[in-house]
């Protein structure tokens, strides 16, 4: 097995990998820093993102306002002091991103432009046309070419810590043009491998988006926080859940039913604004959560229209104009023309919610330090507590460039003063996993990843959907434990070397499972409605402060299954309060129930 | 990353310069050149006396104090010899037949020859 | 509705060059390559292919469909009514399958200095017209998918050419009114093997599914090379 | 063109590399286009040959000068020379849309027509010149 040594393990060219690599570079150019992801870094979700980051940026702004959109938004299940760090950093963030390079949007005279984004209270959002991840990735990753003390390793597939003692020591991957072992030995280590949405069956997420860092943390112990919340994106397209970005909305457009009607206006998001009049945190600018769930409504009405077999609205732009539209949102043009066939100046493009981001991961402090000293995780993987029970949309683009610093400067602060484990300290681990390798092929099986993997995600939809409820997610739950068991009978029946894909996705689909399970078994323990987690049970439909202002904890039992604990949250200076939206926020005091009356 | 070789600069920014005028020649000069020298009289559009010899000397030689005819020349004949000596010499390598030091010399160098001749035949 | 698909199937331990294989797929108007390849997986696991985000802005998925490289994921059967053939992209070694080694482009890629190069320091962000943007904001659109380097007949014959999408990223930086790192660039640009590599066959631009115009941005790199290439005639 | 080379070489288990034949440029209706485009300098040389002989004849005189002009109405001649013509047409609406993209100074569209109309001016006068028009 080959040896490979270094200071620190960067596991993941997202966004929050490549940030955290720059970092640990620049913090001490005399570390060695390796890059692992298992597909060139250009190719990681983070280049799917839309529309754009936040920071506040105009003068009328403060970080208190952002402070407040984000608690209020996470539904009080951010962790305060995390968000304060965050509100105070982004911009600089943003800054040091265009300072690289990155083509932000401007305005005429050459000063950054900021759009309006769901759930925020004024105009905040950054962006670069309608690619604004794909041009923090690309920039990203161009800038990390400058570093000659980052060594990339593309195409290697991370399948497991090493651990001694609570104490990280590298990691073991397979090279994926080989199919050999590789151990990677290292001081530090920062998981960046982004979400779990793929274990959803409508999802915006790419192929590779399986969560396998976060099981890869929770095999070796670590807790995985608050996972049962899930965010569904109101508006994917039907069959693929190719994102329609929030942007959309920001410029300007408007959901539909079947009928024509703007139906936000009947769950707490109203009154109607007119069309071409958006406004922030009214109707379409209300937050994800609530808009998706306003669809589960207008399904459950018979008032969603049919495309293809899949419910679907309409998202409406055709107000805004061929000219607008080509300039600020030519991505979304393209996107509809070539998966739905629709030009968005003529017609209204069919959507319907997909699964889109895991609030929930890793446990780590506000320096992205888990339990294991020396293993660190940022970006989607990880909970440092930024999004609570739901996201406000572009704060994860940011999230990635302000903690993904953060840790990549503590790994390197970590690495210079630790010594790198001996060799022998980890041989047996890295024996006992070649040897399951090994044990995975088989020349014929009646099972397949595919099966197994369709019936998973299609169980998550079933019961961790948008509403949830006790039935639904204990058969979720036996569905998933049924699964489990054929998992381990299953065996790869490609027994090739070179990009060996079968044997990936055999392994990613493990990670897959133990990540769905947390998932269930945190909504299961969760006995209220907060977020993007809604139960439909008798008295469980409202949000229930007095028991459940905590995180869930999902830790791994010896039988493979997760037990669930909780975390008191840290709330400094927002004490709860009811979320309102549209005209509810205003005379928000004792007026109502806008969260839960849907 | 520091470069330790520094890529050799090519001279190729001669040849396409001279490529470049010659193809714009070719585009908008020969078309009426061949129209006018090759075509109407073949077809009878000018009358014998317009293309006879002491005529042509004379717009060669004296138009405008000679440059009528150098001007001539080079567009119609030495550029565009240049722009064809280019797209041979890389049409060869397309081909896998050449583009090396030896066509590169043929080509160009026979470009060279061509116009000098020609310029000696007008002196 | 069914139909066939020709896949050209590589293995490096058994196989000396690609062989075709048919395979059945389901298909119906917005069925794109890269779901009938999805399909062929589930009949048979080993077929090797990249994909991730499915949206064509990736860049993994290139393949050649009936001899035109192409996203496979933007590329749909509705437009093949008769005989599809999918196989490796062109020009780049085939390690499995439908996967060819990208090392060569990334080395190409990272050859130009592709970040912006400006030793000035501040806290505050660069004011850059919409204009000034619009200067280079197309060659910054790339997703570095390769197509165009499987497109042009100038790589096929010289792999040491730095390509279309190499020489279009130069560009972007070069007239980005941030940067300040031509001088730096312009070396690898003017090499033989630079922008001088390239013929203007054009097909580059052709294929680009994110309409980058990278032949345009390697001959307009022509001019700059050879105004550098007189500037520096005047240098000591 | 699906599978690239028939010669590709290998050896030992890896990666197969492909081989450009030399004939590549017939599996593409665009590369053919290419070879083409390229191709026009050929007849290009023709009409060049002419003028240089042309101009060899004027150099010795009067008769050799009326030889060269028998020589340019030979048939065959009048046919390459046709076929030169077409040749530099082509040629020119294939540099003309290159240009703008090359030199991106004014609207394509725009440069496109003023380079036509600068190749009608200079066709124009040269007629007109050599008629005794002018
Ligand atoms: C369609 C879409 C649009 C979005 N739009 C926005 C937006 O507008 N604003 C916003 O703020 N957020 C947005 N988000 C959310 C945001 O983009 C993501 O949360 C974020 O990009 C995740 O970045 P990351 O670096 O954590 O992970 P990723 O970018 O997903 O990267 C994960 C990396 O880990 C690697 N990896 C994974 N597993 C392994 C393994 N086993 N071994 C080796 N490597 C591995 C992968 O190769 C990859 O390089 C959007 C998300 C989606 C899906
Ligand atoms: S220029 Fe176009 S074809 Fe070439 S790599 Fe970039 S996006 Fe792909
Ligand atoms: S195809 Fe190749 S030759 Fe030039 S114009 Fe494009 S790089
Ligand atoms: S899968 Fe990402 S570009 Fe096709």
């Amino acid at each position: 097995m080959q040896q490979l040594q270094q200071d620190i393990i960067v596991v993941g060219g997202g966004g929050a990998g490549l940030r955290a690599a720059i970092a640990a570079a620049d913090t001490n150019p005399g570390l060695q820093v390796a890059l692992l992801s298992k597909v060139y870094p250009m190719r990681s979700h983070t280049v799917a993102a839309e529309g754009g980051a936040a920071a506040v940026t105009l003068e009328q702004d403060s970080l208190a306002g952002h402070f407040q959109d984000t608690v209020s938004g996470s539904d009080w299940l951010a962790e305060q002091d995390v968000v304060e760090y965050f509100v105070k950093h982004a911009y600089q963030e943003l800054v040091q991103l265009e300072r690289w390079g990155c083509p932000w949007s401007r305005k005429a005279d050459g000063s950054i432009q900021v759009r309006r984004f769901g759930g925020m209270k004024t105009e905040r959002t950054w962006f670069a046309a309608d690619k604004t991840g794909f041009h923090i990735l690309h920039t990203l990753f161009q800038t990390s070419l400058k570093d000659p003390t980052i060594t990339r390793f593309d195409e290697y597939f991370v399948i497991d810590l090493l651990v001694v003692e609570q104490q990280i020591a590298g990691v073991l991957a397979i090279h994926f043009s080989t199919g050999e072992l590789v151990q990677i030995l290292g001081k530090a280590v920062i998981l960046a491998t982004g979400g779990a949405g793929r274990v959803f069956h409508y999802n915006t997420n790419g192929g590779i988006v399986t969560g396998d860092g976060m099981a890869l943390a929770y095999r070796h112990g670590v807790a995985l926080r608050d996972m049962e919340f899930v965010q569904y994106h109101p508006t994917g397209l039907p069959g693929s859940g190719i994102l329609i970005t929030e942007a959309c909305r920001g410029e300007g457009g408007v959901l539909l039913n079947k009928d024509g009607y703007r139906y936000l206006q009947d769950y707490g998001l109203g009154p109607e604004t007119p069309v071409g009049q958006p406004k922030n945190k009214y109707m379409e600018l209300g937050p994800r959560d609530k808009l998706s769930q306003a669809f589960w409504q207008q399904q459950q009405r018979g008032l969603t229209a049919d495309y293809h077999g899949h419910a679907v609205v309409y998202l409406d732009l055709r107000h805004l104009g061929k000219a607008h539209l080509a300039n600020r949102l030519p991505f979304i043009c393209e996107l509809a023309k070539s998966y739905v066939n629709i030009d968005p100046a003529t017609a209204p493009i069919p959507i319907r919610p997909a699964v889109h981001y895991t609030m929930g991961g890793i446990l780590t402090d506000i320096n992205c330090q888990t339990s294991i000293a020396g293993l660190f995780a940022v970006g989607e993987c990880a909970s440092v507590g930024l999004h609570g029970a739901n996201r406000l949309g572009s704060n994860s683009l940011s999230e990635l460039l302000v903690f993904g610093k953060v840790a990549g400067e503590q790994a390197a602060a970590l690495a210079l003063k630790t010594n790198t484990l001996p060799l022998s300290a980890v041989a047996t681990q890295c024996t006992r996993q070649q040897t399951y390798i090994s044990s995975l092929f088989a020349d014929s099986c009646d099972d397949t990843v595919h099966a197994i993997r369709t019936e998973l995600t299609l169980a998550m939809e079933q019961g961790c959907g948008i509403y949830r409820d006790n039935a639904g997610l204990q058969s979720c739950l036996s569905t998933l434990q049924a699964l489990k068991i054929r998992y381990q009978q299953l065996k790869v029946t490609d027994n090739s070397k070179a990009y060996n894909s079968a044997l990936l996705q055999h392994l990613e689909l493990g990670f897959g499972l133990d990540v769905a399970d947390t998932i269930c078994r945190s909504a299961l323990a969760r006995t209220e409605s907060r977020g993007a987690h809604q139960r439909l049970d008798e008295g469980m439909t409202q949000r229930n402060d007095s028991d459940f202002l905590k995180h869930s904890l999902a830790i791994r039992q010896p039988d493979g299954s997760a037990a669930i604990s909780w975390q008191p949250v840290t709330i400094t200076s927002l004490p709860p309060a009811e979320r309102h939206y549209g005209s509810a926020e205003r005379g928000s005091a004792g007026s109502g129930s806008t969260g839960s009356s849907v | 990353m520091n470069d330790t070789t520094q890529a050799k600069r090519s001279d190729e920014p001669v040849w396409w310069a001279l490529f470049s005028a010659g193809g714009v020649c070719f585009a908008v000069v020969v078309p009426g050149a061949i129209l006018a020298l090759a075509l109407l009289p073949a077809f009878g559009g000018f009358s014998a006396d317009n293309l006879s010899y002491p005529r042509i000397s004379a717009l060669l030689h004296d138009a405008l104090w000679g440059l009528a005819g150098l001007a001539f020349i080079g567009s119609v004949i030495c550029l565009p010899l240049f722009h064809a000596a280019h797209r041979i010499h890389h049409g060869l390598h397309d081909l896998k037949l050449g583009g090396g030091l030896l066509s590169k010399v043929l080509c160009y160098g026979s470009a060279a020859a061509l116009s000098l001749l020609a310029l000696y035949l007008i002196s | 509705m069914s139909k066939t698909i020709n896949i050209a199937r590589y293995n490096p331990q058994t196989d000396s060059q690609p062989q075709l294989q048919a395979f059945q797929v389901d298909s119906d108007n917005s069925t794109s390559v890269l779901d009938a390849l999805l399909q062929v997986q589930q009949q048979d696991p080993s077929l090797g292919f990249r994909w991730s985000c499915r949206m064509a802005i990736c860049g993994s998925c290139g393949v050649m469909v009936n001899g035109i490289p192409k996203l496979g994921c933007k590329t749909f059967l509705r437009d093949y009514p008769d005989k599809l053939t999918v196989s490796a992209l062109a020009h780049f070694n085939v390690e499995k399958d439908l996967i060819v080694d990208m090392q060569p482009f990334l080395t190409h890629l990272a050859a130009v200095k592709p970040y912006l190069i400006n030793a000035e320091q501040s806290s505050q962000p660069h004011r850059q017209t919409p204009a000034q943007l619009a200067k280079y904001q197309q060659f910054a659109n790339c997703i570095n998918c390769g197509l165009c380097y499987s497109a042009c007949p100038q790589f096929g014959l010289n792999p040491e050419f730095l390509g279309p999408a190499a020489i279009t990223l130069a560009q972007r930086y070069n007239l980005d009114s941030r940067d300040a790192g031509k001088a730096a660039r312009m070396p690898e640009l003017n090499s033989k093997n630079g922008v001088w590599g390239c013929t203007f066959v054009g097909f580059c631009s052709e294929v680009c599914p994110k309409k980058v115009d990278p032949a345009a941005a390697v001959n307009q790199g022509k001019v700059a090379s050879a105004s550098d290439f007189i500037i520096s005639m005047f240098k000591p | 063109m699906n599978i690239e080379t028939p010669g590709g070489n290998k050896q030992e288990p890896g990666p197969y590399q492909p081989v450009m034949p030399r004939t590549w440029w017939l599996q593409h209706r665009y590369f053919r286009f290419y070879m083409l485009r390229e191709a026009t300098v050929l007849p290009l040389l023709f009409f060049i040959g002419c003028l240089l002989y042309g101009l060899y004849c004027l150099s010795l005189g009067e008769t050799q000068w009326q030889h060269w002009l028998a020589f340019m109405a030979k048939p065959w001649v009048v046919l390459l020379n046709l076929l030169a013509f077409a040749a530099s047409l082509f040629h020119a609406k294939t540099f003309f849309e290159l240009f703008p993209r090359v030199m991106p100074l004014a609207p394509p569209g725009l440069m496109i027509a003023g380079q036509w109309l600068a190749t009608l001016l200079v066709a124009t006068g040269l007629t007109l010149l050599l008629g005794g028009w002018l």
